[in-house]
């Protein structure tokens, strides 16, 4: 079980802000690719992986960066602070 | 060094005096305030979503660089979350240091990384609906200059 | 546009609460405090001497050079002269802005032009004696980027 | 008649901060000769032109400029504001 997270329109889109995954995926990119098989809204918040960032346990990290051992993901778009 | 992640607002001259106050031998203090432009009537708030335990963690860390870059005395930031009206107040960043140079590069730096690097998300909610802000390729181009 | 040449001590927050209050549609201020630095104890105070009326003319002319060659909603200057204790503010510039990046460089500009161009000459007074600070070449430097 | 200002150790070497003085001087440089000779602490003044500023009528300037029709001339070091 990993703990998955969405920020700002990613959220909106999946329709949720955090939930608890059950998934054997090895990495970030295959999260995505299972997670969009499930269900349309996660098609839909994936589609443009260049417009997303991902974090690992808190810290920015690439989509083919492994999973093991990981607790937290979160995607969410490029940062817009300030 | 303080670091301030909240949703309540913050008053500037307060901030800035008790930063001030706190300094012992510090020839040079600025101070940048973020405040909620109101586009000329047409945005009425605005929305930022951050990542708690992320958010702070990111921003200590580039609080730690900016102290490791420059010789500083002393950094503040304050950042806001939540909804924010125009002209209300959104973040603050001070530096304290003995020369202005310093000072001022660190307080560059860390508004750079602020923009592009640190997890806050910003929607604009104006008179024609709500849209979220998107990344600026300039905020990006800020960043090479360090 | 306010700049105050003046023996009298201010109130950093004051002033920068003030000066914030006043602007409107503006996205980053900037401001820049300058502090009597005791220099490790050795430097009990400072004296401050001006050129009244060419002092005035001088800065605003920076001023408003400013104004010109950035797009600023305002900009504040204070200057103190007259015999200034250690911990002391000495001076204090402040701009206002649609943007951080022309708020950070017309501080950074006026900053430049005040440590070398204003009417000002500060003598330290200290425990081994009074003596006019020199002026160093990087201030006259800093001032080829402009 | 023609207005003499001096600022920080300018002024400490001359003793006084202002003085009028009765010169037909045809530029700054004739002025400060013609100072120069007249007394001992004028010529300790401006021993080192190169560590002097003039001012005229408030506007910086050059030890060659005129000084026809100039009301205030101000000699003072290098300024260190701020």
């Amino acid at each position: 079980m990993i703990d998955v997270l969405y920020f700002a329109w990613v959220r909106e889109r999946v329709g949720l802000g955090r939930e608890k995954v059950d998934t054997s995926a090895a990495t970030v990119r295959d999260l995505i690719a299972e997670l969009s098989a499930r269900e349309e809204r996660y098609a839909a918040a994936f589609a443009d992986l260049a417009s997303l960032r991902v974090a690992l346990d808190q810290e920015l990290s690439s989509f083919d960066a492994p999973l093991a051992g990981v607790r937290e993901v979160a995607f969410f778009p490029p940062m817009t602070g300030g | 060094m303080r670091l301030a992640v909240q949703s309540e607002t913050f008053d500037l001259g307060e901030e800035a005096n008790r930063f001030a106050a706190a300094q012992s031998g510090a020839g040079a203090i600025v101070t940048f305030t973020g405040i909620v432009r109101d586009n000329g009537g047409t945005l009425s708030a605005m929305e930022i979503e951050h990542y708690p335990g992320m958010t702070e963690r990111a921003i200590t860390a580039m609080m730690t660089e900016a102290q490791t870059r420059w010789a500083l005395h002393d950094v503040l930031v304050i950042h806001r979350y939540g909804r924010l009206d125009a002209n209300a107040p959104i973040m603050m960043v001070a530096t304290a240091a003995p020369h202005r140079a310093d000072a001022f590069s660190a307080a560059e730096f860390l508004m750079d990384y602020l923009k592009s690097r640190a997890p806050f998300w910003k929607k604009e909610i104006g008179v024609d609906g709500t849209e979220w802000v998107q990344a600026k390729d300039e905020d990006e181009a800020a960043l090479t200059r360090w």
